[in-house]
C-alpha cells in the first residue's frame, strides 16, 4: 500500500462509476451495477440500525432483572432487530448486491433481462423500508418478527399494521429480483456458456431465485390477511370467530423457512467461488454442488412444520416434517464435504476473502449440525423456544450468511470499486468477527439446553454468567463489523488502483476491466472452457 | 458445577432418555466438527501456496466419495429420526390412570385447578412418582407451559385444549416458564412446579382454602345457566341427555360420528351449531363470552362425572330396552 | 428508452440488453409466466385458508354459499369468459398486424371487464343491504339469518370474510388489468405494435387470462358449495 | 416465439365449450350428489382452466420452459395445501398411550 498511488482522482478509463455524475445518475439508473451499489448502501444502513438494536439487547441482558430498558421496550427491540435484520438486510444482502452486480457479468450479458424492473425493485425495497422505519419511530412493534396471532392481530396495540405494510411491500422487491434473475440466467447466457459451465455462484443465485419467486407471495398474502385482521378484528387467524392461529403459523413458516435458505444459499455460492479461486482448483464434484443448491431450494419448501412441533400440530404431521427436515440437511453436508475436498492438493493462499470463506465453513458446519437437535422430535420438545434456537439460527445467519456476504464483498471489491483495500486490516477484522461471534453465540447453546426461554426481558439469576459472556462477545463482534466499514470507504478514495484480475480468478466477470464499463463487454464473449479452469493445461489453452 | 451450570436437573421419567438422545447428537456433532475442521487445517497447512505460479492438477471429483458422504449422513439422520420420533410418540399421550389437572394460561399468569377443588396461581403441586396429565387452554393469546427439568413443553392455545403429561421422579421445586412470546410481561409469566411426597400431597389437597370441587362447580353452573332445562337426564327434553355421553361416540345430523371428548364438549358449549346430534334441532344458543375458561372446565368435569358413573347404569337400561 | 446501440436502432422496441427481438419476446413471455406463478402462490395462500376453514366448518360454508345469488355468479363467469375470448382475439389481431381489430377487441375486453365489475359491485351492494358484511355491518336477520344460523353465525362471518377477501382481491386484479388494457389501447391506436413486436399485448393477455382462471375456480368454490337442492 | 396464429374458429369453439362447461357446472349444482358435488365442480373448473391455458394462453405450442414453470407453480401450491391439510386431517388421531412406568396402583382415584 505504497503512498505513491495515493492521489485519488487518477484519470481511469470510462467505467460505470465515472460514466455519469449527480444524484439523477444514481436515482434513475437502470445499470445493474449502480443498482447493486444502491442496494449496498441501503442494506448497510439497515444493518447498522439492526446491529444497534442487537447491541442494546445484549447490554440489557447483562443483569438478570434487565439493565437498560423496560420489558415493553425490550420486546420492541428484539422485534425490530428481527424484522430489520431479516427482511431488510439478510434476504436482500447477497442476491441484491452481489447478485445484481455479478449475474450479468458472469453470464456475459450487458444487463439483466428487465433493467427497469430492477430499479423498481429497489424503490419498492426503499418504500417498504420507510414504512418499517416509520413504525419504529412511531412507537415500535412488539409482536416478534414472527407476528404470531392472536397476539399480533388482536392483543398488540403497537404499530403492527405499519410494519406489516412495510414487509408486504418489501416482499415484492424480493419477488421481482428473483424473477429477473431466473429469466436472465435462462435466456441471456453468452454463447457457449452451458449450464454446467456456469460458476457455482450462479447455481446458488438461481436456486435462491426459485425460493424468492415461489415462497415470498405466500408471505405477502399472509401479512396482508394479518393486517386486515389487525385493522378490522375479523379474520381467519384468531379464535374469536373460529379461526385457527396454527393456520397463520403454517402460512407464515411456509415462506419463512425457505427464507433462511434464501439467506444461506447465496453465501454458499460465494464460498464456492472463493474456495476455488484461492485453492486454485476446480470445485470438487462441481455438478453435485450445483445440484445440491437446487435440492436445498426444493426440499426447503417441505420442512416448515419443524417450527411447530410443540404448538399443538398433530403428532403425525410432526413425524412427516421431522423426517423431511432431516432430508434437507443432506445437501448442505455434501457441500461442506466438497468444499473441504477442494482444498486437497490445492495451492491455498490466505487473503481476506479466503479467511471469511473458511470462517463460513466452520460456523456454518456448527450451525447445520445443531439443526439436528431441532429436527429430531424429542429434543426439539425441550429446546423449542429457548436460546438454543437463537444460537442455532444466528450460527447459520450471522456465522453463515454475513460471513459469506463479507467474503463476497472482499473478493469482488476490486471489481466493484476499482480499488484495493488493506489486506492486513481485512484479515484482522475476519479474526475479530470469528472470535467475537463464537463468544457471543456459543454460550447461548448452553443457555438453551438449560431451558432459558427466548424473548425474555428478565431471567432467573442462574443464567447470568452465560449471558454476560454473550454480551461481552457481542461488543467484540460489533467492533469486528465496524472495521470493514471503515477501510472499504477509505479504499474508495485512497485504495491502490486494482487491476482487472487481482486474484487471478476465472470467470467472465474478471475479463472486464475493474470497474467494468457500463455496457460490461465491448462485444459478447464466447465461452469455450469449463468453469474454474485453473489447471496448467487449461491455462495454456487459454493463452 | 458452581460457576457455569451445564445441564438442567433430570426430574421426570423422560428427562433421562431425552438427555441420552441429546448427548448422542452432541457427540456426533463434535465428531463431525472435529473431523472437518482438522481435515481443513491439515489441508491448509499441507497445501499452502509455495510459489505464485504453482498450478495444481484439476481434480474432477469422485463418485464413490460423493456416495459415501451422502449415504453416511443419511444413515445418521435416519437414526436420529427414528430415535427422536419413538421417544416423542411415547411421550405424546398420557398413560391411563394419570392424574388430571387443568391449567389456564392468561396474560402473564398461570391458573391451575385440581379436580378436588384446590386452585393455585403460578404454582403446581404434584405428587412424586405419579403421572400427571395437564389439560390446558388460554384465555387470550398463545402461551407455552415449559418445565425444563421435566423436558416437557406444550403450547397453550386459545380456543382449544392441548394436553401434555409428565411423571416427576425427584422431589423439589422446579422452574416453570412461558416459552411462547405472549406480550409485555412474557418474561414474568413464570412459576414453579413443586413435587411432594404423595401423602404430603393428599394433606395439601385437603388443607388450604377449600373451594368447591370442579364437579360441584360444574353442577352449579349446569343449573345456573339453564342447561338442565333442556338437557334433561332422561333425554325427553329438546336436547340430548348428557348422562353417559362423555367418552362415547355421538352420531351427528350430517352422518359423521365423533367421540365426545373435552374438545367436543367445549365446542358444543361455545358454538353448538357446529356439531348437532342426530335427531335434534340446532336450537342451543352459544355461550361464547358468558362462560370463562375455568367455568367451561368445571362444566366439562361435571359432564365427565355424570358420564362415567350414572351413565353406565343408564346405558345398561338402554341396552336392555333395545334388546 | 435506454440509449440505442448502432445495430439495434432500426428495430423499434428492442432493448439494449437483448441481441434480437425474438430473444426479448421469449424473455418477456417467460417473465410474465413466472409472475403468474407467483400470483398462483399468492392466491394459493388464500385458497389454503378457504380449504382449511371449509373443512373445519362445512355447515357454515354450505349455508353461506346458499345466500349468494347463483344467477349473478354464472352470468359473471360467462362475461369474464367472453372477455377472455376478446382478449385472445386481440392478441391474434396484433400478431396479424390488424390494428383496427386490435383496438376493437381490446376495447371490447375492457367493456366486458367493466360489466363484470359492475355486477360484482351490485352483489357487494346486495351484501350490504342484507347486513352480512363482516365487521362493517354484520347483523343478518330474517330469511338470511335462518339460512346462516344452522352453521353457526361466527363461522358464517368467517365464510363472508373469505368471500370478500377472495372476490375483492380478484376485483383488484381486474382493475389493474383494466388499467393495463387502457394503456395498451392508447399504444395500439398510435400503432406501436407490429407482427414482430407485440409482446406487451401478449403479456397483458396472459395476465388477463390468469385473472379469468382465478374466477373459474372462485365461482364453484364460493357459489356452488354443497349444491342447491 | 409462438408465432403460430390460431384461426378465429378455434378460439370461438373453445369459448363455446367454456360456456357449456359453465352451464354444466351450474346445472350439476342442482342435483344432489352428496360429497361428489364438490369433486364434480372442481373437475369441471380444472377442465375449463386447461382449455384457457392451452388455447387462449398458447401453452399448446410454447416452449418447455413455460410449461415447467406452470407445472412448478401448481406443484408448489399442492405442497402448501397437501402438507398443511396433513396436519389438519391427522390432528384428532392420538397414538396409543404408553404403559405407566410406576407399577404401583394409583394412590389417587
Amino acid at each position: 500500500m505504497s503512498t505513491a498511488t495515493l492521489e485519488p482522482r487518477v484519470q481511469s478509463p470510462r467505467n460505470y462509476l465515472n460514466a455519469d455524475y449527480g444524484w439523477k445518475s444514481w436515482l434513475f439508473t437502470v445499470d445493474h451495477k449502480r443498482i447493486a451499489l444502491l442496494y449496498m448502501a441501503s442494506i448497510t444502513f439497515f444493518f447498522v440500525i439492526g446491529g444497534f438494536f442487537a447491541f442494546l439487547m445484549r447490554l440489557h441482558l447483562i443483569e438478570p432483572q434487565g439493565a437498560l430498558v423496560q420489558p415493553e421496550t425490550y420486546n420492541k427491540l428484539f422485534t425490530l432487530h428481527g424484522v430489520i435484520m431479516i427482511f431488510f438486510f439478510l434476504i436482500p444482502s447477497i442476491p441484491a448486491v452481489l447478485g445484481n452486480f455479478l449475474v450479468p457479468l458472469m453470464i456475459g450479458a450487458r444487463d439483466l433481462a428487465f433493467p427497469k424492473l430492477n430499479l423498481l425493485s429497489w424503490y419498492i425495497y426503499i418504500v417498504g423500508g420507510l414504512f418499517t422505519l416509520y413504525s419504529a419511530i412511531a412507537g415500535g412493534v412488539d409482536t416478534g418478527w414472527t407476528f404470531y396471532t392472536p397476539y399480533s392481530s388482536t392483543y398488540s396495540n403497537t404499530q403492527v399494521t405499519a410494519v406489516a405494510v412495510g414487509v408486504f411491500i418489501t416482499g415484492f422487491s424480493s419477488i421481482l429480483t428473483g424473477l429477473n434473475f431466473i429469466v436472465t440466467i435462462h435466456k441471456m447466457r453468452a454463447p457457449g456458456l452451458t449450464w454446467f459451465r456456469l460458476p457455482l455462484f450462479l447455481w446458488a443465485i438461481y436456486a435462491t431465485s426459485i425460493i424468492m419467486t415461489l415462497g415470498t407471495p405466500v408471505l405477502a398474502i399472509t401479512i396482508f390477511l394479518l393486517a386486515l385482521e389487525h385493522l378490522f378484528h375479523v379474520g381467519i387467524f384468531s379464535p374469536q370467530l373460529g379461526g385457527d392461529p396454527l393456520l397463520f403459523q403454517h402460512l407464515f413458516w411456509f415462506y419463512s423457512h425457505p427464507a433462511v435458505y434464501i439467506m444461506i444459499l447465496p453465501a454458499m455460492g460465494v464460498v464456492s467461488e472463493i474456495i476455488a479461486c484461492f485453492a486454485r482448483k476446480r470445485i470438487f464434484g462441481y455438478k453435485i454442488v450445483g445440484f445440491s443448491s437446487v435440492a436445498i431450494a426444493v426440499l426447503g419448501f417441505l420442512v416448515w412444520g419443524h417450527h411447530m412441533f410443540v404448538t399443538g400440530q398433530s403428532v403425525y404431521a410432526g413425524l412427516i416434517f421431522s423426517f423431511l427436515s432431516f432430508l434437507v440437511a443432506i445437501p448442505s453436508a455434501i457441500k461442506v464435504f466438497n468444499w473441504t475436498s477442494t482444498l486437497y492438493k490445492g495451492s491455498i493462499s490466505y487473503e481476506a476473502p479466503m479467511l471469511y470463506a473458511l470462517g463460513f465453513i466452520g460456523l456454518f458446519t456448527m450451525g447445520g449440525l445443531t439443526g439436528m437437535f431441532l429436527a429430531s422430535l424429542a429434543t426439539d420438545v425441550h429446546l423449542n423456544g429457548t436460546y438454543f434456537i437463537v444460537a442455532h439460527f444466528h450460527y447459520i445467519m450471522v456465522g453463515g450468511a454475513v460471513m459469506g456476504y463479507l467474503g463476497g464483498l472482499h473478493f469482488w471489491w476490486p471489481k466493484i470499486s476499482g480499488r484495493k483495500y488493506p489486506n492486513g486490516w481485512a484479515m484482522l477484522s475476519a479474526a475479530i468477527i470469528f472470535i467475537g461471534f463464537n463468544l457471543t453465540f456459543f454460550p447461548q447453546f448452553i443457555l438453551g439446553y438449560l431451558g432459558m426461554p427466548r424473548r425474555y426481558a428478565f431471567y432467573p439469576a442462574e443464567f447470568q454468567v452465560l449471558n454476560v459472556m454473550s454480551s461481552a462477545g457481542a461488543s467484540i463482534l460489533g467492533i469486528g463489523y465496524l472495521i470493514p466499514l471503515v477501510y472499504f470507504i477509505w479504499s474508495m478514495r485512497y485504495g491502490p488502483v486494482a487491476e482487472a484480475n487481482p486474484w487471478g480468478a476465472t470467470g467472465l466477470e474478471w475479463q472486464t476491466p475493474s470497474p467494468p464499463p457500463t455496457e460490461n463487454f465491448a462485444e459478447i464473449p464466447v465461452v469455450t472452457e469449463e468453469a474454474y479452469a485453473y489447471s496448467a493445461e487449461e491455462e495454456a489453452s487459454r493463452a | 458445577m458452581q460457576g457455569i451450570p451445564i445441564q438442567p436437573e433430570q426430574a421426570s421419567t423422560i428427562a433421562q432418555s431425552v438427555d441420552h438422545l441429546y448427548f448422542f447428537i452432541t457427540a456426533v456433532t463434535l465428531f463431525f466438527s472435529v473431523l472437518i475442521f482438522s481435515t481443513i487445517f491439515y489441508f491448509m497447512i499441507k497445501y499452502r501456496r509455495r510459489s505464485p505460479d504453482e498450478r495444481p492438477k484439476a481434480i474432477e471429483g469422485s463418485l464413490p466419495l460423493e456416495i459415501l458422504w451422502t449415504a453416511v449422513p443419511t444413515l445418521i439422520v435416519a437414526l436420529f429420526f427414528v430415535w427422536g420420533s419413538t421417544l416423542y410418540f411415547q411421550n405424546s399421550e398420557a398413560p391411563p390412570g394419570a392424574m388430571e389437572i387443568f391449567v389456564t394460561g392468561k396474560q402473564w399468569m398461570w391458573k391451575v385447578e385440581h379436580p378436588e377443588g384446590q386452585r393455585e396461581i403460578n404454582e403446581l403441586h404434584v405428587p412424586l412418582g405419579h403421572p400427571v396429565k395437564l389439560t390446558m387452554t388460554s384465555e387470550d393469546v398463545i402461551h407455552d407451559f415449559f418445565v425444563p427439568a421435566f423436558r416437557v413443553k406444550k403450547d397453550v392455545l386459545p380456543g382449544r385444549y392441548t394436553t401434555m403429561w409428565f411423571e416427576p421422579t425427584k422431589l423439589g421445586t422446579f422452574h416453570l416458564f412461558c416459552a411462547q412470546y405472549c406480550g409485555a410481561f412474557h418474561a414474568g409469566m413464570i412459576g414453579s412446579v413443586i413435587v411432594v411426597e404423595p401423602d404430603e400431597y393428599e394433606s395439601w389437597l385437603q388443607g388450604g382454602v377449600q373451594g368447591e370441587t370442579m364437579e360441584a362447580a360444574g353442577a352449579r353452573l349446569f343449573k345456573e345457566n339453564g342447561c338442565v332445562t333442556c338437557h334433561l337426564a332422561d333425554g325427553s327434553g329438546p336436547a340430548p341427555s348428557l348422562a353417559g355421553v362423555y367418552g362415547n361416540t355421538v352420531h351427528l345430523t350430517n352422518g359423521q360420528t365423533v367421540t365426545a371428548d373435552d374438545a367436543y364438549i367445549r365446542e358444543s358449549i361455545l358454538s353448538p351449531a357446529a356439531k348437532i346430534v342426530r335427531g335434534y334441532q340446532p336450537v342451543m344458543p352459544s355461550f361464547q363470552g358468558q362462560l370463562s375458561e375455568e367455568q367451561i372446565l368445571d362444566l366439562v368435569a361435571y359432564i365427565r362425572s355424570i358420564g362415567l358413573s350414572q351413565g353406565n347404569a343408564k346405558e345398561k337400561q338402554q341396552e336392555e330396552g333395545k334388546k | 428508452m435506454p440509449e440505442p446501440h448502432a445495430e439495434h436502432a432500426e428495430h423499434i422496441g428492442l432493448a439494449h440488453q437483448f441481441e434480437d427481438l425474438s430473444q426479448q419476446h421469449d424473455a418477456d413471455t417467460f417473465g410474465i409466466w413466472l409472475f403468474l406463478v407467483t400470483e398462483i402462490m399468492f392466491f394459493g395462500g388464500l385458497f389454503l385458508g378457504y380449504a382449511v376453514l371449509r373443512w373445519l366448518y362445512f355447515a357454515a360454508f354450505d349455508g353461506g354459499s346458499h345466500v349468494l345469488d347463483i344467477r349473478l355468479g354464472a352470468i359473471n363467469t360467462v362475461v369474464l369468459l367472453g372477455s377472455s375470448l376478446t382478449m385472445a382475439l386481440s392478441v391474434r389481431s396484433a400478431q396479424t398486424g390488424n390494428r383496427r381489430a386490435l383496438v376493437l377487441f381490446l376495447t371490447l375486453t375492457m367493456i366486458l371487464g367493466g360489466v363484470f365489475l359492475g355486477i360484482k359491485a351490485y352483489e357487494y351492494h346486495q351484501k350490504f343491504a342484507e347486513h352480512i358484511v363482516p365487521t362493517l355491518d354484520w347483523a343478518p336477520e330474517g330469511e338470511v339469518l335462518a339460512r346462516l344460523a344452522p352453521g353457526g353465525l361466527n363461522h358464517a362471518e368467517l365464510y363472508f370474510f373469505l368471500y370478500f377477501a377472495m372476490t375483492g382481491l380478484h376485483a383488484l386484479h381486474m382493475i389493474i388489468g383494466m388499467g393495463l388494457l387502457f394503456w395498451l389501447i392508447r399504444r395500439a391506436r398510435r400503432g406501436s405494435f407490429t407482427p414482430s413486436y407485440f409482446a406487451p399485448v401478449e403479456v397483458v393477455g396472459l395476465y388477463w387470462h390468469f385473472v379469468d382462471i382465478v374466477w373459474i375456480f372462485l365461482f364453484p368454490l364460493l357459489y356452488l358449495i354443497g349444491g342447491r337442492y | 416465439m409462438s408465432h403460430q396464429i390460431e384461426p378465429t374458429k378455434t378460439y370461438v369453439t373453445v369459448f363455446a365449450s367454456l360456456i357449456g362447461l359453465t352451464l354444466l357446472t351450474t346445472g350439476v349444482a342442482f342435483i344432489d350428489l352428496g360429497p361428489f358435488n364438490t369433486v364434480v365442480a372442481l373437475v369441471i373448473a380444472f377442465c375449463k382452466m386447461l382449455l384457457v391455458i392451452l388455447f387462449f394462453m398458447h401453452v399448446r405450442h410454447s416452449g418447455g420452459l413455460v410449461r415447467i414453470a406452470l407445472v412448478a407453480g401448481f406443484f408448489w401450491l399442492a405442497l402448501l395445501m397437501g402438507l398443511t391439510m396433513s396436519d389438519y386431517r391427522t390432528r384428532t388421531w392420538t397414538p396409543p398411550p404408553q404403559a405407566w412406568s410406576n407399577t404401583a396402583p394409583p394412590t389417587h382415584p
